[in-house]
């Protein structure tokens, strides 16, 4: 019988880091010790628990990462909150990789790039990101505006810190919500941020987080003369087969385990508002 | 994921003479969440508690299942040693394999399956316990007593001695209900206003207690230990600090005409009144059906003749709100209609009248002065039928308003009443027809053999068939029973022992109190023989013949022993609740109320709660809420709610539902 | 052609089930028909479709997709698939034959689906021509001939003979396997497709025409007529699950009490749940949840499909919908908004 | 009836007295129409429709329409005043903004076949109005149905029949959840078996036992608050007689319980919400003819 | 329990109210009462707590016979509880019978915490006519079978 992809894989989980309160990084290998499977910056996998739930996630590291996956998530619904009581040592079901990916060999290329995240919606841009970063050669300047409710809530702030502020010529930026004691950076909601930071509209744009957040940091960019068609984002939406035939992750004509999750800005006005 | 400890008890070898106590610890290992697991001599003895205590910690346990004896024996003992290891009490299961399992199989393989069985399930029970936390009310240290008769008078004066504050509401002007117009007590024949009224005057004087006349309960809210009850103080037009009790208003008052409902209308009284000589409070009222001045604004001879200046025409009804930690129920009362039993000719002839009518004939202080007088034309009876069992005892599918109980007291009442007829005046025959003669109680049997031996009172097994007045004379045909053959008896008088029923007023309060009531209006109590003074709903107590008929001693009785109830609650600064209670999820429910209806204790409330919809609009919608101080956990909602959004806690759909997988993998 | 007379109709089924199992279309005693495991006794019904599609043996309401066992951090992945039997479908009418090709070209397209495709593999479908097709029925709205249906092989009533032919190779080995004899003589089929023709004219839902959305699905989707066709929309899936064409699913897991089974089955984006994620779903108000079911069939599919409708006109929605709102009344009111 | 409706209708839009009218929008055919909500005078003269294919119990829809804005008037059949005033009783429907017409029925009349009347309507258990702030046409009196009958029937077979039948019947469920969400009875915010944290949900008959318990707890769900309007049978795609399961759960409260309408005033104590001491003992189950 | 032997052994859930069935059960174990192994009991705080979807439950879960015990009318701890139970439990296992489900599968009795004796002779009867139906077919989940 022929390879049947709604039949999962094992992962098992090696190492399990407390993010922030209500996020953790799971590090996932295949049984074999090697990764499940290759992907692409910006695919997802589906993650399940036997007789507790499965459901989509991005792939947070990088496909140069060549010794395990890791997938940053948070707490929301009943899957997730299994997941964050588990142990390392505790196998997963793992199928994937699904959806497009980021053009990062093709629109990306050699251009300045701009990454803006709020929240958890570093999770997906953080594959992109280190992506770019181990192929630094391939793109001009890296900017990333990253902002979340409080310090507690930045997702990954160690790497952010110890490695993407270390790198030369990537700038970060990063802003919480209100002030707090012991944050000296930037305090304000990510849109404004990006406003007042002024990028020049020549670069490439992704944008990832809360749909309010991603709503008003699109039109800020409109507002600093990026074209709609620089813009890129990533989408949620109920997936339960991943490979466009179960019918729910559609926006318009396009199903977003399938054509997405990544969306070109314009591509987004020619479809419904449904998301 | 949960941490799960195991701990077999072999109980000597009392399990472990069955049951293969190792093999049950090993397969425990097994199942999902258990992280320790093993067998033990005495799991209660100390040393077995500490184990408890010790792996909770060494294996950072969040939850335990000791496989011993009945929960009912021990589970309080692995509870605390649990909490005493650091873990919720409540997250403690016993699997029952003595009981249950070891002293009832005697093959071990079988008993041994049995275990495991039994183990497994509480594994799937308490993976899905969540730490439990009892809360704590407050008390309020006062207690109100609705109803101001010999029940709430004795209820409110035992509180008080135990030094809390308690309120006495009583409808009527005066305090006193139905013993205050009874002329003897059975079966000693004392005087009953020589026993109540210093009862009533030490309840006036006692400053614990205070007496809200001419009052009524109009809304009660909150929960034991935390009442907040309106009373109504209905206007009586006389201004309660100045008037005087003097008595002069009632005597010049011009309308004459009013029936006087202490005698039962057999005489009037005027529209101011005192209802009798020794009421508490001692002060006149008004009443507003029949005073001129009140009705036309013409007249005020009363508020002329005052000299306190006591009268108020402009008075209004007053509400005010007080706090209370007990409520006792203490309505009382009253016999029933007997018009409809047209047999009887009661509405046809004035010299048929009840026995709490012929009471006030026989009473010094009553219409005729305490002579024994017909009422129709103010002459002697020489003949008195009593007919007993009117409208007690009645079949179901009687069409009259009857009742199917037995009123319990008339027996007594009818032979003190014969009795005493008997004695004061020898030359009257005296018949009395009853279905049956009960007289149990001390001192009874033979009070009724007196009046039959020494007293000569006719006693008649039968009904009476009618009775037509005619020619002055009451004609009672009767069927003697025993004889087997038709009596006629010429009457002068008959005395209709009608039978009681609950005051009018005790559905309302019931509503209000949400006690429960029977069909017949009396109040449930908790529980029929174990907790016959505590209503179902906590914190409301019943005293005397609201609850069911009774007598003068037996509601003494259970006025004293509601009072002890009141008292052990009062005594506490704060009530701890049961955690495992009812708890309703908002977000599923959908207010259809009949969770409310099965609540035997009125712990579920509804109201309008904003919701923020998906769609990100606020909708308002009626939602139940459970006050787990209130709530006694039996789960009656939980079933009857459609949608699950009532669980119980610590029995909830999920935890059954799990022990029901693992008993029958 | 083949021809056989209608006499030898059971005579025929029982050759054909004698390897494999057949299914018609039988009365159900309720005034329809349903497809019926054939045995000695099972007559094929006159009714004009049965009341279920036929895709429920491709796509059955519930499938197995894999089982697992799991003891503590464990977890063991069994497959459990199996081959499927041959099997033999016979009186599919021209609607359902077309939905097989819808389903197809999801199920089908890669990843393809195994499940799906282990049944359409064994399965042969012999479709059967319409002769009296009913009131409801609009196949030809999407350019189906219901009076020469697709399938492996394709069979006509006429007079009181069945006439087969073979579409396919399947078809063909399935027929010749099966002895029976070849005609020239076609004349009563073409007079039997003349007469159906007239009748298809005639339907009162004859003139109802599709219109093309694929350029601008936004008007489509935005028309205000979707409050009021959505307005007493009780949101269960009766439209869907009669649906030849309707493919969603959901995929469960359940527990055993001694493993969990990862089961799929029919879903219903009519359903509150259907894009229900753990903070909110995208389509909040029936409005949306029923706009998605019908600018699926005549918007989205088309657009990825060159034009193909995602309906096929069997008409089972315009019997089954408990409130009578159909697939008809919105083409109808989408189209007369918009232009 | 259907011109007086209109103009009725009309009337009280024009007049301010209700913002929209609930009512049946004619279909593409006679039999097809569909419940729906009408705003204006014209769109009532020309899309309206009362006639015997209007079988749609309104009352449903009011749990949604009386939560908006305004007054709504709405139509309702003598059994759908039934579902009216049971809703009304469990706080669904909030009275005040509603303007309930009574419309004389007849009975209407089945889709299958277009010369019969629909069966409950055959079994017709009452053409009396229960509630209404106004009538058009005759409101009739409470009949004496037979609608028993098929019940019964079942009750004198064997079990092996009536688990045959049962079997039958049940095993071509698709849960599609039409008679659940036809049912003016089952106005849950979530229903069990779409809430996946209730241990009992579920989204297909996967097998027997699937279909028997939903529709088991369904009917259970409704017991004592079921006015019997017939809703879940005419909706179903598969012609189950789920209403025969209702109509079971009727006549053993009747016969155990007392006789018990559920619908038939507002503020009434449903049977499963009460008791009496002397109730039958479940063990009178067991002792019905041994069948 | 699986015996060795190919003899059916039933699979019996109690569902005992903690007041009086539970304690009864207890009593029956004091007094060294048998009866048959096969009953499995559920301690519920009141026979009014088990959920019609409990007995549908355990029966789809492969149970043979489902019995709920609780207070004798008019005792029950929680005064009306039992009550409720009584009309749910009756119209309930009224409805199993029309569905053609044996109706000896179902019980509801009566046990106070003195009748020992009553719970053990109930089970020992019901546990035996359970037996003798055999195994539960028209109610069982089948993808719960083994």
């Amino acid at each position: 019988m022929i390879e049947e992809t709604l039949i999962p894989k094992l992962g098992v989980v090696t190492d399990i880091r407390i993010d922030t309160p209500d996020v953790k990084t799971f590090r996932v290998v295949g049984l074999d010790g090697e990764k499940p499977f290759i992907h692409v910056p910006g695919q997802c996998a589906m993650l399940s628990i036997p007789g507790v739930g499965e459901a989509m996630f991005s792939i947070t590291s990088s496909p140069t990462n060549e010794e395990f996956m890791e997938f940053s998530i948070k707490k929301c619904g009943c899957l997730t909150e299994w997941l964050h009581k588990m142990d390392v040592g505790q196998e997963i079901c793992i199928r994937g990789p699904y959806g497009n990916a980021f053009p990062v060999e093709s629109d990306f290329k050699g251009r300045d790039l701009l990454f803006i995240a709020g929240g958890i919606g570093l999770a997906p841009l953080r594959s992109v990101i280190n992506y770019c970063r181990d192929k630094r050669e391939n793109y001009g300047h890296i900017d990333i505006v990253y902002g979340s409710r409080s310090k507690d809530d930045l997702v990954d702030y160690r790497e952010i810190i110890d490695e993407w502020c270390a790198d030369k010529d990537i700038n970060v930026y990063l802003t919480i919500d209100r002030e707090q004691e012991g944050w000296d950076g930037h305090v304000g909601f990510v849109p404004n941020y990006v406003k007042e930071l002024d990028f020049k509209p020549t670069s490439t744009a992704v944008v990832c987080g809360p749909p309010i957040m991603i709503k008003f940091t699109l039109a800020g960019l409109i507002e600093l003369g990026f074209d709609k068609s620089q813009v890129f984002t990533t989408m949620e939406m109920r997936m339960k087969c991943g490979v466009g035939k179960c019918g729910r992750c559609n926006i318009g004509n396009k199903y977003v385990c399938k054509d997405g999750p990544v969306f070109r800005c314009d591509q987004l006005d020619e479809l419904p508002n449904e998301y | 994921m949960q941490r799960i400890g195991v701990f077999v008890c072999h109980c000597g070898s009392n399990i472990a003479a069955t049951v293969d106590v190792k093999a049950v610890a090993e397969a425990a290992k097994h199942e999902s969440g258990v992280v320790f697991s093993a067998d033990y001599q005495y799991m209660c003895s100390e040393s077995g508690q500490d184990l408890i205590k010790d792996m909770i910690k060494e294996h950072k346990l969040t939850g335990i299942v000791v496989c011993s004896c009945s929960p009912r024996m021990h589970e309080n003992t692995f509870c605390k040693a649990a909490a005493a290891g650091g873990l919720n009490p409540y997250m403690v299961e016993i699997a029952n394999i003595r009981e249950q399992c070891s002293w009832i199989h005697k093959d071990m393989p079988s008993a041994t399956a049995k275990a495991i069985v039994l183990v497994r399930s509480a594994i799937a029970k308490v993976t899905l316990n969540a730490p439990l936390t009892a809360g704590t009310s407050p008390v309020t240290k006062r207690a109100l007593v609705i109803g101001g008769g010999i029940a709430g008078i004795q209820t409110a004066l035992d509180i008080a001695d135990a030094g809390f504050e308690v309120d006495i509401v009583e409808k009527e002007p005066t305090i006193g209900g139905k013993m205050a117009q009874i002329d003897k007590t059975f079966p000693t024949l004392d005087c009953a206003a020589c026993i109540l009224t210093p009862k009533m005057v030490e309840a006036a004087q006692n400053d614990k207690i205070r007496i809200f006349s001419y009052s009524e309960v109009s809304a009660v809210k909150g929960f034991v230990g935390n009442f907040t009850v309106t009373i109504k103080r209905k206007a009586r037009y006389v201004k309660e600090d100045l008037c005087t009790g003097c008595g002069l208003c009632t005597e010049k008052c011009p309308q004459k005409k009013v029936p006087n409902e202490f005698n039962l209308g057999l005489d009037n009284r005027r529209a101011i009144y005192i209802p009798f000589a020794q009421a508490i409070p001692k002060i006149a009222t008004i009443d507003p059906d029949y005073c001129t001045m009140l009705k036309s604004g013409k007249c005020g001879v009363c508020s002329k003749v005052c000299s306190a200046g006591a009268i108020d025409y402009q008075a209004k009804d007053e509400f005010i709100d007080v706090n209370y930690g007990a409520i006792v129920a203490a309505t009382g009362f009253n016999p029933i209609k007997v018009d409809k039993y047209d047999e009887f000719a009661y509405a046809q002839s004035p010299d048929v009248v009840t026995s709490l009518e012929y009471e006030r004939l026989m009473n010094a202080a009553g219409p005729t002065g305490g002579t024994l007088l017909r009422p129709s034309d103010r002459t002697h009876p020489h003949t008195i039928v009593f007919v007993q069992c009117v409208g007690s005892r009645e079949s179901e599918d009687s069409t009259k308003c009857g009742k199917s109980y037995c009123s319990k007291i008339c027996c007594m009442y009818t032979a003190k009443h014969a009795m005493l007829t008997r004695e004061k005046y020898p030359d009257t025959d005296v018949y009395v027809f009853y279905i049956d003669v009960r007289t149990p109680g001390k001192s009874f049997d033979e009070f009724y053999r007196r009046a039959v031996e020494q007293y000569g009172v006719h006693y008649i097994k039968g009904m009476v068939g009618k009775v037509t007045p005619e020619g002055g004379k009451l004609k009672v045909q009767a069927s003697d029973l025993i004889a087997g053959k038709q009596l006629h008896i010429d009457a002068d008088m008959v005395v209709l022992a009608a039978a009681i029923e609950p005051d009018k007023t005790a559905r309302p309060l019931a509503t209000l109190l949400t006690a429960s009531m029977d069909t017949n209006d009396f109040f449930t109590e908790a529980h029929p023989k174990l907790r016959p003074v505590e209503s179902p709903t906590a914190g409301v107590f019943l005293s005397g013949a609201c609850q069911g008929p009774k007598d003068i001693p037996e509601t003494v009785a259970q006025a004293g022993a509601a009072a002890s109830k009141v008292i052990g609650l009062l005594a506490k600064d704060h009530l701890v609740c049961n955690p495992c209670v009812a708890n309703a999820n908002e977000m599923l429910c959908s207010g259809c109320s009949q969770c409310e209806k099965v609540c035997p204790y009125g712990a579920i409330t509804y109201s309008y709660k904003e919701f923020r919809m998906p769609d990100r609009t606020t909708k308002l919608r009626l939602v139940a809420s459970v006050n787990a101080a209130v709530c006694q956990g039996c789960g009656a909602c939980t079933v009857t709610c459609p949608s699950g959004a009532m669980d119980l806690k610590g029995f909830s759909n999920k935890q059954i539902m799990a022990e029901v997988d693992a008993i029958c993998k | 052609m083949y021809k056989l007379n209608l006499s030898e109709i059971n005579a025929f089924f029982a050759k054909i089930a004698q390897n494999e199992k057949l299914y018609i279309p039988a009365d159900n005693g309720k005034g329809g028909a349903r497809y019926t495991e054939w045995a000695e006794g099972v007559e094929l019904s006159n009714a004009c479709n049965t009341e279920r599609s036929a895709k429920d043996f491709f796509f059955p309401q519930t499938e197995n997709l894999v089982d697992f066992k799991v003891n503590g951090k464990k977890i063991e992945v069994i497959d459990s698939r199996e081959e499927c039997e041959d099997f033999v479908v016979f009186g599919v009418r021209a609607c359902d034959v077309k939905s097989f090709e819808i389903l197809d070209s999801v199920y089908l397209t890669d990843p393809i689906d195994s499940y799906y495709k282990n049944r359409r593999e064994h399965g042969t479908v012999i479709s059967l021509a319409c002769s009296a097709p009913e009131e409801t029925c609009f196949c030809r709205t999407f350019g189906i001939d219901a009076t020469k249906p697709a399938g492996d092989a394709r069979a006509y009533i006429a007079g009181d003979s069945l006439y087969i032919e073979a579409l396919t190779e399947k078809g063909s080995a399935l027929l010749s396997s099966l002895g029976i004899a070849e005609t020239d003589d076609t004349a009563a089929v073409y007079a039997q497709i003349a007469e159906t023709e007239k009748k298809l004219a005639e339907l009162p839902l004859a003139a109802l025409e599709a219109k093309d959305f694929t350029k601008k699905q936004l008007d489509a989707f935005n028309a205000p007529v979707w409050a009021g066709l959505s307005q007493t929309c009780l949101g269960c899936g009766s439209c869907t699950f009669v649906c030849p064409t309707c493919q969603c699913y959901d995929i469960k897991d359940f527990d055993t009490g001694h493993g969990i089974k990862r089961f799929r089955c029919w879903d219903s984006c009519m359903y509150s749940d259907f894009t229900m994620m753990a903070h909110g779903t995208p389509r909040n108000t029936q409005l949306e949840k029923f706009r998605q079911r019908f600018m699926h069939k005549l918007v989205y599919y088309p657009m990825n499909n060159d034009g193909v409708y995602g309906c096929v006109g069997c008409g089972r929605c315009l019997k089954k919908c408990p409130i009578s709102m159909n697939i008809v009344k919105v083409m109808k009111s989408l189209g007369e908004v918009t232009e | 009836m259907q011109k007086v409706m209109i103009e009725r209708a009309a009337e009280l839009l024009s007049s301010g007295k209700v913002n929209r009218v609930l009512g049946w929008r004619a279909g593409l055919f006679a039999h097809d129409n569909t419940p729906s909500v009408f705003t204006d005078a014209a769109d009532l003269q020309a899309n309206f429709v009362y006639n015997e294919f209007c079988g749609a119990n309104l009352s449903k829809y009011l749990v949604k329409e009386s939560d908006k804005e305004g007054t709504v008037a709405v139509f309702l059949k003598p059994c759908d005043t039934y579902s009216f005033n049971q809703l009304i009783a469990e706080h669904k429907i909030k009275r005040d903004n509603v303007y309930a017409i009574g419309v004389q029925c007849n009975g209407m009349k089945d889709v299958n076949d277009r010369e019969k009347l629909e069966e409950r309507c055959a079994s017709c258990k009452s053409r009396k109005h229960v509630a209404y702030d106004e009538l058009i046409g005759e409101s009739g009196e409470i009949l004496d149905s037979n609608r028993f009958d098929m019940v019964e029937k079942l009750e004198n077979m064997t079990s092996e029949e009536r688990f045959e039948f049962w079997r039958g019947e049940l095993s071509r469920c698709v849960r599609c959840n039409a008679c659940r969400n036809v049912c003016p009875a089952c106005t849950c915010e979530k229903c069990i078996f779409d809430n996946p944290d209730s241990g009992s949900a579920n989204k297909a008959p996967a097998d027997p036992f699937e279909e028997n318990l939903f529709h088991i707890i369904r009917a259970f769900h409704v017991a004592g608050r079921c006015t019997d309007c017939g809703e879940c049978s005419r909706v179903c795609p598969e012609n189950i007689p789920l209403h025969l399961l209702n109509r079971k759960f009727i006549k053993d409260i009747n016969e155990l319980y007392g006789e018990y309408q559920a619908g038939e005033t507002v503020n009434e104590r449903g049977p499963l919400v009460n008791y009496t001491q002397g109730d039958a003992e479940p063990s009178v189950v067991y002792e019905r003819g041994n069948s | 329990m699986q015996m060795n032997d190919n003899t059916f052994r039933p699979k019996i859930v109690a569902f005992c109210c903690n007041w009086c069935s539970y304690a009864g059960a207890d009593l029956a174990g004091t007094n060294r009462l048998n009866y048959p192994a096969d009953v499995k009991i559920i301690r519920v705080p009141c026979s009014c707590r088990v959920n019609p979807t409990f007995v549908l439950r355990a029966f789809g879960r492969g149970a043979d016979g489902v019995i709920i015990c609780g207070c004798h009318p008019g005792d029950c701890h929680y005064t009306s509880g039992n009550y409720y139970a009584r009309r749910r439990m009756t119209l309930l296992f009224s409805m199993l019978d029309y569905l053609g489900i044996e109706r000896e599968r179902t019980r509801v009795e009566w046990v106070s915490a003195a009748e020992g004796a009553k719970f053990a002779q109930t089970m020992n009867s019901f546990v035996e006519t359970v037996t003798k139906l055999g195994k539960n077919k028209r109610l069982e989940d089948l993808r719960c079978k083994k």
